[in-house]
């Protein structure tokens, strides 16, 4: 399946995933209604500022293998399909115990404020690309397979070799 | 929004001050620490749901959630049991008629379990909070290990 | 005794040195407050810590002296008590010589109680004066003292948090020193590396990024072999090498037999395990070595202490923030314990027994005409020499030795034997059972006095409380036997003995009473009352005579005792979280004694399953010294082949051997050879 | 996912020549929005600040991180402050322009541009009696001395107000000075936004806004004014004719000189130029049959107003003109001309001509232009297209067939000629209910909103209710080619608006010049205004950008409400990060000056909001529904 991949090194921690998928998550799906809306929407994708790189990182669900949320959710609202692996969370079954946010290795469960209710990434179930990889303007997000990803970083670091022998060959 | 001791099982190293420390204050541990499978330790404890399966089960309104969370009027408690009965986490017991159950040491600045972690395992936040100081550590471990990828602190020759 | 609610204090089980306050109600201790403020514990405490209301509290504690008769123990007082312990002191002397008495002192009690129990020891004419440290960390003394001048712990605990690489080799100090995982955490959260080396998964395996299960008893083939990559792989820090230590090139030459191959085979550990501790530990900028029982209780454990010297050495991870060697010692005050002399081979101060100058020196200091010259018995052999009957009188103060020391069956033996045996303890423990005078000692929180955690951390206590009936301080007691003794002491109080400390032992010479109420305590070296204490030592040169450290090459050996035909499984022993040491206070702590009950046994559910033994059967070890009941917990903690047993109950020292270290005496308990069958 | 031409624009023409650009790989204002996109949604919103160097910052719109920037300022402030400065520099670019014809007009009266008369005399003493400047027995040249100095003072001074806002109806006057926003200098209000706006002086969103729309009015009723009436009196007052727009008046057998920009002063000569005989010979030895300018935007509409000089497009066809291959020179002047062109015309044997002082280009030929040789400056430019012309490769000239014809040239002078010489026959219409109100549609084009689709069908609308619209910029251009400016679209119309129209022969869109005229729109509602007696927030009139884009479409925007005339946007402006800001916009201000912004991108919800409105007024009014 694909998956949002990150490449922190293109993250020029402008945010526009974040607002993507808040807007994404809206009632209207749109950017100047959303602002106005209440409840807020709300994002389930983090830029992360690292001070110490004075890096930004987009921080979203991995979806994990074995997700731990879906492990420790006692009611079964957050849930992994068994094919796609996506983690999906049921807020009418969630009574807000935040065990899942707890476990989260990423930190990235939040929270619903007024229905009390955790929120997290679903990759936009109505969308062929989820719409905070659409928003990234420099491609730090991308929606691929793994296997895939992969194959682009093997191309690349090709490409950089191939540069390398040509350098040392003039 | 309500506070609940949260831990960090990375950190916890199944050392059960936190249950003697909550006997101490509070007669009973209400929170309990199990060791799984010799791999891991998870201290278990009222996780102060915003939508207490307790509360919604409770026969007698004894148990509300309202504005600073979980509230419990043991006047109205008829000892039924249900909310023992109701809460996932296994959290809730009843003590000579009364529902017990964390109350994060009310009158004092910090739980004492929190207060005694010897690795720091445990914290009291808002849920709200935790993703953000989870998310922080991540992403730094990330970026450093795309930084330096001989991350072993090569020593300089010296 | 100053009035101050909650009282801080310092907790009275591990060397660290916790400090909290006690809470009091109507003279009692009521309640603990946590004290974010010490610079050790930051406001933690650990399962014991906060238990210690039910110790001091306990209906079970010694209020009166008590004498031994016919028909069981008598209610005595003081007066007659101390008639009595003086009489039978000074009669065994008389009749058969100073070395027929012997005195072991306390690593629970103070600076002041040790230096005075064995000034006394001394002024009658004795060595045979000795710790509960020769159980613990006696090869911590010799291995480090022979390579580096001093054996104590060189950096302290909270330099953890800046070291890029943490070897733990032999200490499972997420149970039984817990406050140390926050700082290992904190160093993790930077980026630290952590190696846990120990035979047995436990929960400071759980913090290591490299964990090596090494076979019990093997480590000096582990260091060797980790040195061994380092020197072929050209890690060593030759310009640290070159400066300030000796003996590089015969370290060099012994190593060479220690590849990885062999050590794997030896330890168990695959080799290329080994190379990656080695690199990590040797490449890191800062890395630290911490060690604890694990090391330290073997026949080898001199020579495993030397190893990790050695390793630290070649490296140069010593002498720096955040690089050192951290032995982490057993009682609270198991380092002031060493360091006032209640050791049969040194004098306060570790003046070498023998050497005239040190001699010279005491003798001078206490006014005294002679001292005795050999080196007494040390903890162990005083027990051996009882059985023997060689030492007619022996007065203990504070430990239990019958469930502390190795064999306890010949432990009972040997106390049987003697004409006369002195108790004075906070409880009735085992040891006491055997006593022909128990006399009742006041608490931590009821005494004051400094005590020397294992960071070097000298701390003052203050008293909260008022001891329990006649209880009174060890202090007291012991200043009224001298008296008794016709010995002629000067002091009114512990700040006065402190003063004498302070010129008896260069490394407190400027440390005060009221200096050390201030600021948690001085960390020694304080030579002088202007000295603000040395957190690090070795920064610019080793306490060797030249100044250079010495490394000393040592060889792999064998336990005193391997699994065989008729004892197939390997015992080892330890310590875990709820329970403390020979279990005289822990066990009488009800919260620690409904999670942790009674003596259990380790065993990996594979022999549990070849054995058809269930988790929770009754099984019966036996070794060649004897016998002992515990309950079956099946774990991966151990590997197969491995059986643990905690120390904390009745029990398990009756399987232990008394197979002692050369050089520090320390028995080997980590491993001994034992069979099972149910029982 | 790229759009295709159909989705791109209603425009035939515009649809041929997207098809055209795709196929020969040629890169268009419509495509590098799309790889523009996602547009950062803090801009959109208006929520970063780059002010101060402790910046840039910006404000969470969600709540959750920032509300604050480093120096404390909310949403609030920094949309507030980037609107203030947005308007500012709107206003800047109308004004200047206007300085530039003051001072073409001075030159002109001291003799020093002989190439430059005075067209419209009339205009020329209207104004002077306006400045009180006597014009008895004195010299046009001396009237227009005195005048041009007057009008240059209206930059520098001081103290207000400008000399032109007495044209507005008197209860405005009275409004305006109440509120503190009467403009004093035109320079001065521009270079305070400037001030206010910097780190630490206004911070507060209401006040920051009322100076926005003092601002803008010294555009609307300052700097626009005078460059249209200063215009007139230079190059005539435009009169109703016919011509032809859109990109098919580009001609296969002629030299195509195209005027793009906003000044008309050297467009004016470049006109004339083309009529010179010794460059039609020129021409015609380079086997051209003659030389056809037209124009594209405002400069067009300039040209088209005075002399109906054909249009080859609105701002986004600019690109598209040079693609067909047919352009020998894009000259240019200033505003709204795309850094494009550059790499564009490089692909086209096109001259790509800059010749304001002021703006440059990648890829220029640079003619520098200046009012003392103007003439000799546009027959050089003139003689540079035509020695082009053999250069043109005949096999990648695409020129669509599509070209309307329209009537064009409504000055307000024109408007009331055509009733007879007074707002009369419109006001009785009007209270008659004929028509219904009249609907000022303007603005630019933008690549956000399909071409020409807003503009052609918010005014398609309003003429089938009766509103009679009045149009300027490049809707005008829009409704031209969409036909709309043919007297024959009344049929399109209306009943009542439709029998007006046929009775005066007019079309019921009629197109009164450039962006800055429209002052000419102010000047006919004031004076409709005034014949009724009443404020102009209280006439049956509404207000509409339906494809807007620059910043000058905010200063004309925030003008036209201060004025008194409900407005609505078709694209959403970068305000809507602040609910306050936002909020005074649509609602607050209509408290304030009687009139508001509203926000719909769809054309047909938009009038259907201008109608509402232009119904509520009318029952103000008394009049009939």
């Amino acid at each position: 399946m694909k998956e949002v991949m990150v490449r922190p090194e293109r993250c020029m921690g402008c945010r526009s995933c974040e607002i993507a998928c808040a807007v994404e998550h809206s009632e209207s799906k749109d950017l100047f209604a959303a602002v106005m809306e209440k409840p807020t929407p709300q994002k389930r994708i983090y830029v992360e500022y690292v001070p110490e790189y004075n890096a930004a990182i987009p921080m979203t669900c991995r979806h994990c293998e074995e997700a731990p949320c879906t492990t420790v959710c006692p009611t079964k609202a957050l849930k992994q399909d068994e094919i796609t692996r996506v983690v999906t969370h049921n807020s009418d079954l969630c009574i807000g115990c935040w065990t899942c946010s707890m476990v989260c290795n990423y930190g990235v469960i939040g929270r619903q404020k007024e229905a009390r209710v955790a929120v997290k990434c679903n990759l936009c179930p109505n969308r062929d690309i989820p719409a905070c990889v659409e928003a990234c303007p420099t491609n730090a997000l991308v929606f691929i397979e793994v296997k895939k990803l992969a194959g682009v970083k093997r191309t690349e670091a090709a490409l950089k070799l191939a540069r390398g022998m040509q350098g040392k060959a003039l | 929004m309500p506070k609940a001791v949260y831990a960090d099982l990375s950190r916890c190293i199944a050392c059960h001050a936190c249950e003697l420390a909550c006997e101490r204050e509070n007669e009973n541990s209400r929170i309990s620490l199990q060791v799984v499978r010799d791999l891991a330790a998870v201290p278990v404890s009222c996780r102060q749901c915003e939508t207490p399966l307790c509360a919604v089960v409770c026969p007698g309104e004894a148990l509300n959630y309202g504005d600073s969370g979980l509230e419990y009027d043991s006047e109205k408690c008829t000892g039924c049991r249900l909310c023992v009965l109701a809460c996932p986490f296994g959290t809730a017991e009843l003590r000579a008629g009364v529902m017990e159950r964390c109350d994060l040491c009310q009158g004092k600045e910090t739980p004492a379990c929190v207060a005694t972690c010897p690795a720091g395992a445990l914290f009291c936040a808002e849920a709200e909070s935790i993703g953000g100081n989870i998310r922080a550590r991540r992403a730094e471990r990330i970026k450093k290990a795309l930084a330096s990828p001989a991350s072993a602190g090569r020593r300089v020759n010296r | 005794m100053e009035e101050k609610n909650p009282q801080p204090t310092i907790c009275p089980y591990c060397s660290l040195g916790c400090g909290f306050y006690l809470k009091l109600e109507a003279g009692k201790a009521a309640g603990i407050r946590y004290m974010p403020e010490h610079p050790v514990n930051e406001g933690s405490l650990c399962p014991k810590g906060n238990t210690v209301l039910e110790v001091l509290n306990h209906p079970d504690r010694l209020k009166y002296p008590l004498k031994k008769t016919e028909t069981g123990w008598e209610r005595i007082e003081w007066e007659e008590a101390l008639d009595l312990a003086a009489a039978k002191l000074k009669g065994s002397l008389e009749e058969y010589g100073p070395d027929s008495l012997a005195f072991l002192g306390s690593a629970k009690c103070s600076n002041e109680e040790n230096y005075i129990f064995q000034k006394i020891a001394r002024l009658l004419g004795t060595n045979n004066v000795d710790n509960c440290a020769r159980l613990c960390h006696a090869s911590t003394l010799t291995g480090l003292g022979k390579t580096l001048g001093t054996g104590a712990m060189t950096n302290p605990i909270s330099d953890l948090a800046c070291s890029e690489c943490i070897f733990v080799i032999g200490s499972n100090f997420a149970e039984n020193h817990p406050a140390v995982s926050r700082r290992v955490l904190e160093a993790k959260e930077k980026g630290a590396f952590v190696i846990v080396a120990d035979p047995r998964m436990t929960p400071t395996s759980w913090l290591a990024d490299l964990s090596l299960r090494l076979v019990p008893g093997t480590d000096v083939a582990l260091l060797n072999g980790m040195m061994h990559v380092i020197v072929s792989e050209g890690l060593v820090d030759r310009e640290f090498a070159r400066e300030r230590t000796k003996g590089f090139a015969e370290l060099e030459n012994v190593l060479q037999r220690y590849d990885p191959e062999t050590v794997s085979r030896i330890t168990g550990i695959p080799s290329a395990e080994i190379i990656k501790a080695a690199r990590a530990y040797a490449r890191a900028g800062t890395a630290a070595i911490v060690y604890s029982m694990g090391i330290t209780q073997h026949i080898s454990g001199t020579d495993n202490v030397t190893a990790c010297a050695d390793l630290a050495l070649i490296c140069g991870h010593i002498g720096k923030k955040g690089a050192g060697i951290l032995p982490l010692r057993g009682q609270n005050n198991v380092q002031g314990a060493c360091d006032m002399g209640a050791l049969s081979e040194f004098f306060p101060g570790y003046g070498k027994v023998g050497d005239p100058e040190a001699a010279g020196r005491m003798q001078a200091l206490w006014g005294a005409k002679k001292l005795p010259e050999s080196p007494g018995l040390t903890a162990t052999e005083i027990v051996g020499a009882a059985g023997k009957g060689k030492i007619k009188t022996l007065y203990v103060m504070g430990e239990d030795l019958v469930n502390s020391h190795p064999d306890s069956s010949r432990v009972k033996q040997a106390l049987e034997n003697l004409d006369f045996l002195v108790v004075q303890d906070i409880f009735m423990n085992d040891t006491a059972e055997y006593a022909d005078l128990v006399l009742p000692a006041a608490s931590f929180a009821e005494k004051e006095g400094s005590f020397t955690s294992t960071e070097r951390r000298v701390q003052w206590l203050e008293p909260a409380l008022m001891p329990p009936g006649e209880a009174r301080a060890d202090l007291e007691i012991l200043f009224r036997l001298a008296e008794k003794l016709g010995l002629d002491f000067p002091y009114r109080d512990a700040g006065e003995v402190l003063e004498e400390i302070s010129a008896a032992v260069p490394a407190y010479g400027g440390i005060a009473k009221e200096r050390l109420k201030k600021d948690f305590g001085l960390i020694w070296p304080c030579p002088d009352a202007g000295h603000t204490g040395t957190p690090v030592l070795h920064t610019d040169s080793f306490m060797t005579p030249d100044g250079l450290a010495r490394l000393v090459p040592v060889e792999h050996r064998s336990p005193a005792e391997t699994p065989g035909p008729d004892y197939p499984f390997l015992l080892t022993t330890g310590r875990t979280v709820l329970h403390y040491n020979a279990g005289s206070m822990s066990r009488r702590c009800k919260s620690l004694l409904k999670r942790e009950a009674e003596l259990y046994v380790e065993i990996h559910p594979a022999d549990a399953r070849t054995m058809e033994i269930r988790e929770g059967n009754k099984l019966v070890l036996e070794s060649r010294r004897g016998s002992t009941k515990a309950t079956a917990r099946l774990t991966e903690r151990v590997s197969p082949g491995v059986l643990f047993l905690p120390f904390h109950f009745p029990g398990t020292n009756v399987l232990t051997a008394d197979a002692l270290d050369r050089e520090a005496k320390i028995p080997e308990f980590k491993v001994s050879a034992c069979r099972i069958r149910r029982g | 996912m790229t759009q295709n031409a159909q989705d791109r624009s209603i425009d035939p023409a515009t649809r041929i020549m997207l098809k055209q650009a795709e196929k020969e790989g040629i890169e268009t204002a419509w495509d590098r929005y799309e790889k523009q996109q996602p547009q950062c949604s803090f801009g959109q919103l208006g929520i970063c600040c780059r002010n101060c160097n402790m910046g840039p910052c910006r404000i969470d719109p969600f709540g959750e991180g920032a509300d604050k920037g480093v120096c404390g300022a909310t949403a609030d402030i920094i949309v507030a402050r980037n609107l203030l400065r947005t308007i500012a520099a709107g206003a800047a670019a109308h004004s200047d322009h206007a300085r530039d014809a003051v001072l073409t007009f001075k030159k002109m009266s001291e003799g020093k541009a002989g190439s430059y008369c005075i067209k419209d005399e009339a205009k020329l003493i209207a104004l002077a009696s306006e400045y009180g400047i006597p014009v008895e027995d004195r010299s046009r040249e001396e009237i227009a001395s005195e005048l041009a100095r007057a009008l240059l003072e209206e930059f520098g001074k001081q103290e207000g107000p400008i000399r032109f806002t007495q044209r507005a109806p008197e209860a405005r006057l009275k409004l305006w000075a109440e509120l503190g926003i009467e403009p004093r200098g035109i320079d001065r209000e521009i270079v305070e936004c400037m001030h206010r706006t910097h780190m630490g002086v206004d911070n507060d969103a209401t006040h920051i806004l009322l100076h926005g729309l003092r601002t803008s009015l010294s555009d609307g009723w300052g700097g626009s004014m005078i460059a249209t009436d200063v215009q007139d009196v230079l190059f005539g007052t435009p009169e109703p004719k016919k011509t032809t727009v859109n990109l098919g008046v580009l001609t296969r057998d002629k030299v195509n000189v195209i005027v793009h920009g906003h000044e008309p002063i050297l467009s004016e000569m470049i006109v004339e130029a083309a009529e010179a005989p010794e460059l039609l010979a020129l021409a015609k030895e380079k086997g051209a049959e003659g030389i056809n300018v037209a124009g594209i935007c405002c400069t067009g509409n300039e040209t088209l107003m005075r002399h109906g000089t054909p249009i080859a497009g609105t701002f986004l066809q600019q690109e598209l003109a040079v693609i067909t291959g047919a352009v020998e020179a894009m000259v240019v002047d200033v505003q709204c001309v795309m850094p494009a062109l550059g790499a564009l015309t490089g692909c086209y044997h096109t001259k790509f001509i800059s010749t304001s002082p002021k703006a440059d280009f990648p890829g220029t030929v640079r003619m520098e232009f200046h009012e003392e040789n103007a003439c000799e400056t546009a027959k050089e430019i003139v003689r540079t297209a035509v020695e082009n012309f053999p250069n043109r490769d005949p096999g990648k000239v695409r020129i669509p067939e599509e070209k309307q014809e329209c009537m064009v040239g409504f000055s307000v002078e024109a408007i009331l000629k055509a009733l007879g010489g007074t707002p009369a026959p419109l006001i009785d219409a009007i209270t008659g209910g004929a028509v219904k109100g009249i609907g000022a549609v303007v603005g630019c084009n933008n690549v956000k909103v399909k071409h020409n689709y807003g503009h052609v069908n918010l005014v398609k609308e309003l003429i089938k209710n009766n509103v009679l619209v009045v149009t300027t910029g490049c809707n005008a251009i829009a409704c031209a080619e969409a036909g709309l400016l043919m007297p024959e679209a009344a049929a399109q119309a209306g009943d009542g608006l439709k029998g007006i129209c046929e009775a005066l022969g007019i079309p019921p869109v009629l197109h009164m010049g450039s962006c800055v005229d429209i002052s000419r729109i102010l000047v006919l509602a004031s004076a409709v205004a005034k014949t009724l007696g009443v404020d102009i927030s209280d006439l049956p009139a509404a207000g509409a950008a339906p494809e807007w884009m620059s910043e000058k479409a905010v200063s004309i925007g925030a003008y036209v409400v201060s004025s008194g005339v409900y407005t609505v946007l078709g694209t959403v402006p970068q305000v809507l990060g602040s609910a306050a800001v936002a909020g005074l916009l649509t609602e607050g201000l209509n408290g304030v000056v009687g009139a508001s912004f509203a926000v719909e991108p769809d054309p047909f919800k938009a009038a259907d909001l201008m109608l509402a409105h232009i119904e509520e007024k009318r029952k103000a009014l008394g009049l009939e529904p």
